[in-house]
């Protein structure tokens, strides 16, 4: 059952108000322009007994993406192939909203929307994570831990899986005569190999102005968010309208148009921090 | 019962689909509301083998802890029967019903005019009796026709399909094969009467002039089954094939 | 933990007393005598993608019967036998009273009736549902799925499931050299073995009144419920008190005989159905 | 440690079950009051192996969501502990345990006096600790008595047997072999002193003659096993082989 | 998440005062010196289907323990040892604090307390339990039932604990040609092998008084528990600190002498209810 | 990614651990608070790999449920991510997590001085998000830092660390192998400007003497990470290798 969420419904009528008037002279509050992120930060391998992981810091907004392979039993109809599964927890450190419990609709639609702009352009090659075809594959957990929220997760949360996939690293295992996998204690310097690389692109609508990377104040204040994702030729990947409001054909074009661009900015700073990433040990 | 393959080609020579429809032809669609004797306002509604039925209570009494002083509390919950599916289905919510619950809800948030009831909810149901693909879509038309019937004032109504694309060609309204096995489905809900486009995702690769392409299509079918939906509601039944 | 119904203690007095009064003159409130059930519609392969169906509706009451077979295992200690599995949901947009949520003790005890009754008569011949003898068998799963409730879920939901028992099809399927039992695409034209039909007779008791298939209004005024199971041959193979209220031994006696004779007009409207159904296509 | 297969035959030449008992002879039955500290009321019952501990609490303030106001709501659980059956049973509630607390408090119900204490609760906690059989009617039982150990105001005492069907002979209080691999297991609960049956189920197949004499031989043990239960109430502590 | 207690807020500041004078004289309410602990008696084989049982009253505290003895897998870790499962329920029965619903903290703390303080000393030889070496072992499920709550439970458990252990018989059993275990339907006569018998001591710090056994009275006024196990060469072989308050480094020196002393007490009780224990058959 | 293993010998011949360090040496320890923007307060905190992020919520008005009259309600939750563990982890609550967030929630209601702030609650959300052994003390120490952090009035600071008992000689601050494979493991918590110990549990064995060393050599620790926590609080960053 989804409800409509009752904290949205209180804070905004001023807010909304002064918000406009910033747009109208072309400024958003945080004074960047309408098409560009928040700073970005992206560091990866900060946890040292992951197979991979990131943390992405956009704006006030952290999230950090950790992976675990382990073997197991691939799923029937898909026996040469491995299992991904993409799990993200509003964890209750991250805001005053977020409550100790099993997953609600938002941490679930944003596993989702993630797994899905992975799975669809198989961006994974789930073929190369097979031990013994139709019996013993790799299960590649993705966990999306929202740390602190300020708006944004769909960005943040994208990002942090690209950067924790990009450098994660097979475990190293030798099959016992029983057919068991057993892992080594030593760390495989094999990367998970990746067809492509993905980023998403969520955009508000708040009256008719669209608005790239909305940080907490502009979600609530807005009309309707869209998540767009890409891969590096500019294809669409995945989309999800999420929030309450609708959106006219017209705004839905020129939505493809702002978050294919700002799709690029989010590939530069990707590629960047993987470049850059030199093993930096500890990073935090 | 029916299994499902995937099948060498999508489209033959003709341009036909395997079920022998046109690229941009719908499933024969019925429609039929005030099925149920309890429910404030209900309908069933088919697009080939796919079944949803929709139920609406309320305007009612909202329960303390989802109050709103402004406005009614919409609650949707989209379930799938356990004969509904290929395999039974285990009735506990999946992720997925979850999720499209929520989307399902946000595609319904624009249209109601819950302004006119402060205070209270309004539930809707929508329960998958029979599923072959396109089974959100179905439901956001089901829900538009159960909350008319309820009398539930409405700036439009909304009705739902999916788009796709196999065999490089963009389809309209896919079968559960189409939907497996094909390359994209971008469901999409919307209210040409105002314009307004309520729901719209899309699992799979797309360009974006095909994303474009595949708006547009969508927004022609939605047209003609929210006029089958006011013509339902005017005769109260109707059955009528979409063609 | 089970609680006293809150709703049923609300809404009855003065209804109560103007029912009463009408079956001093030996009437129901929609006319019907006393041991009559009320109109009642039976439809078969209502759902073409399981293995059996059918749509019931006993007055504004409406139960959908599906029925999904399926290759699993046997119990360790019945492995000859097929798994019957039968379950109930109140589904919330059958009435106000119903809520989300996992089946409540009303759906359990609704379920494990029906379960019974045709368990304890084998009126389904479990043993015809094996693949390979504690290995392989089919699970039959009955789902009772109730839209509209306006009294009396026992009754309909047996018919419901007779019909659809009575009329679907096993699986057509073959074993792979693996063992495994995979469903071809095709449909069988094998019916399930029944070794009996099955029909369930409630009756409320009202003060010294007893009144066949009561409706929702004289569920809420009746004192107690009886629900008795019979087979074609006028055996008893189930019952069930439900409800508060409490009944003599001669009360008893005398529901008996009123529910061995209703049973016969259930039967006759299920033989009649079930004949009829040739095949009519998709109806609903 | 006792695990059970199906015998041969129920009943002997003589006439005698397996355990040496006649057709229409209840187990040994012990009752006990008073056994728990805390609860308002308790009793510990005893059907041969069956052993059953009830307790209650109550009549105390209601919450609000289940408030009555004029009579208080009564809460029962029938539940079984981990080691009471032949396996070790899971701690949660089986579909099992939540039908039997039902209709376990609908056999209460016509005789608490739940009009004297309006928008209060009582709580009956009904614990098997051991099964053997006609777990649910050794619970009836001392449920009565806990109920009437706590002074709570009652119509009438119930109690509670079984009747079963072996070797086409109807028998009196089944144990759990009987239970399992007879033909037919009827549990009845009743108030002798109030002509009134509480609880009456049957699993299994029986003639309507066959059902009426059953009730009456439920009925003729159970007026037995509630004179039991005064003489229990009467000294708080009795122990009696019945008969 | 764990919150505060709200009940234990609101009793007992007068209580307490009355409490603190009786201890100034050196009395308790109930009369007993500091150091003892409140009437025991202990029965064993209370039920007759289980492989083991004992009920033990502690005062008015009442726990009964059941012993299931029946085969499984190991886990894969420990391929040559059977498997320990020790559950605690606070049954609703046992006071009116307690909900009917799955284990609490304070159930789920109890249960880990007497697992550990079994575990971590071998006190049950788990490598007796074993079947077949990485294949079948035995599960020795533990089930420690709270009838009667009026304080301490960690001792009044682990003496129904050890009493139970100390009298179950291990179940007879065959193997099938199929590798499968069964059960007959007799009773072996073989103990189950233990190594050493231990207790646990709770001691409750109030102000500057340490008062071994506790009563729910006693509990309620203290400042914190303390809940030691010994073995009986003295060794410590758990510790847990329970309830809110603290305590100083000399006031432990002090628990640990106090407790080391009062588990001889308790021994020597355990040790007579076994010894006397010719099967007592049927009591309660 | 690292697997475990039981070593031969926990302690070489130099009396050096596996890891290098000397039987009462700490692994080193980093120490950061304000890491989160929306919590009251934060910490970071990590004894070698293993590492938690502790936040601090309220004082904030509290549900009625759990409203105390004179006193703030402290909600405690001790909870692992997926990925902190060896093998990726359900992150649903196990019992353990349970029992920590309860023994920890008593750990901290000796120094938070919850009487200034009546009906309200204070959460204290402790997050492993590496787990190289002594999770509970690292998460004792983050707690207090982020108390402090969120400004709430404390008694004293309060920091854990655990002691441990290999080859027969007692170790301070134990890694997850030395956990796993020796032979005791004594988590404690400590408030050593009042002089108060406010968590001490024992898994394993040990002898009157050795346990009243396990304490004595804990407190020291404690006593050290205490200061550390101070100079944190006054620089608000800082990152000291503890020797």
């Amino acid at each position: 059952m989804s409800t409509t969420p009752y904290k949205t419904q209180i804070i905004p009528k001023i807010k909304r108000d002064v918000y406009l008037n910033l747009y109208k002279k072309g400024q958003r509050a945080d004074e960047r322009d309408f098409y560009s992120p928040r700073k970005i930060s992206i560091q990866t391998n900060v946890l040292e007994k992951a197979n991979g992981s990131a943390l992405v810091k956009l704006g006030n907004t952290q999230v950090m993406a950790g992976i675990k392979i382990e073997p197991g039993e691939p799923f029937e109809d898909m026996p040469d192939e491995g299992v991904l599964q993409v799990h993200a927890e509003l964890v209750p450190l991250a805001s005053p909203q977020f409550e100790p419990g099993p997953p609600d609709e938002n941490a679930i639609e944003l596993a989702r929307v993630i797994d899905r702009s992975l799975r669809d352009p198989k961006a994974i090659d789930l073929k190369s994570l097979v031990i013994r075809p139709g019996d013993k594959v790799w299960m590649l957990w993705l966990d999306l831990y929202i740390l602190d929220y300020d708006g944004n997760l769909f960005d943040a949360s994208m990002l942090a899986a690209m950067a924790a996939l990009s450098t994660a690293k097979m475990p190293e295992y030798e099959e016992l005569e029983t057919g068991e996998v057993k892992l080594t204690n030593k760390v495989s310097n094999i990367p998970i190999k990746l067809n492509k690389r993905i980023v998403t692109v969520t955009t508000a609508k708040i009256e008719n102005y669209i608005l790239v990377d909305p940080n907490l104040d502009e979600e609530i204040i807005s009309d309707t968010r869209s998540v767009f994702s890409f891969d590096e030729n500019g294809n669409i990947v995945g989309v999800q309208k999420t929030g309450m409001g609708s959106i006219s054909q017209e705004e839905l074009d020129n939505i493809v148009n702002i978050s294919s661009q700002a799709a690029q900015v989010y590939f530069k700073l990707l590629n960047d921090a993987l470049v850059s990433d030199k093993k930096e040990e500890g990073g935090k | 019962m029916i299994t499902l393959t995937r099948p060498q080609r999508f489209i033959d020579d003709e341009g036909k689909r395997l079920d022998g429809r046109k690229p941009d032809e719908a499933r024969p669609i019925k429609m039929q509301v005030g099925v149920l004797s309890n429910a404030d306002g209900s309908a069933l509604v088919e697009y080939g083998l796919t079944r949803v039925l929709a139920a609406v209570y309320g305007p009612k009494e909202s329960q303390k802890s989802m109050l709103l002083p402004d406005r009614a509390t919409l609650r949707v919950r989209y379930h799938m029967a356990p004969f509904s599916t290929e395999e039974r289905k285990n009735p506990a919510p999946t992720r997925r019903e979850v999720e499209l619950s929520k989307v399902l809800r946000e595609s319904l948030e624009p249209v109601v005019m819950t302004e006119y009831f402060p205070r209270t909810s309004i539930d809707v149901f929508i329960e998958v009796l029979q599923s072959d693909g396109g089974t959100r879509t179905v439901g956001a038309t089901a829900a538009s026709l159960a909350l008319a019937d309820a009398g539930i004032p409405m700036r439009a109504l909304v009705a739902g399909v999916a788009i796709g694309k196999v065999d490089n060609v963009l389809i309209v309204d896919l079968n559960e094969v189409e939907d497996m096995y094909g390359d994209a489905d971008m469901p999409v809900v919307a209210a040409p009467d105002i314009g307004q486009i309520t729901l719209y995702q899309l699992n799979g690769v797309l360009s974006k002039e095909e994303f474009r392409n595949a708006i547009d299509m969508a927004l022609k079918v939605i047209t003609k089954i929210v006029d089958m939906e006011k013509e339902t509601l005017r005769n109260s039944y109707v059955e009528v094939s979409e063609e």
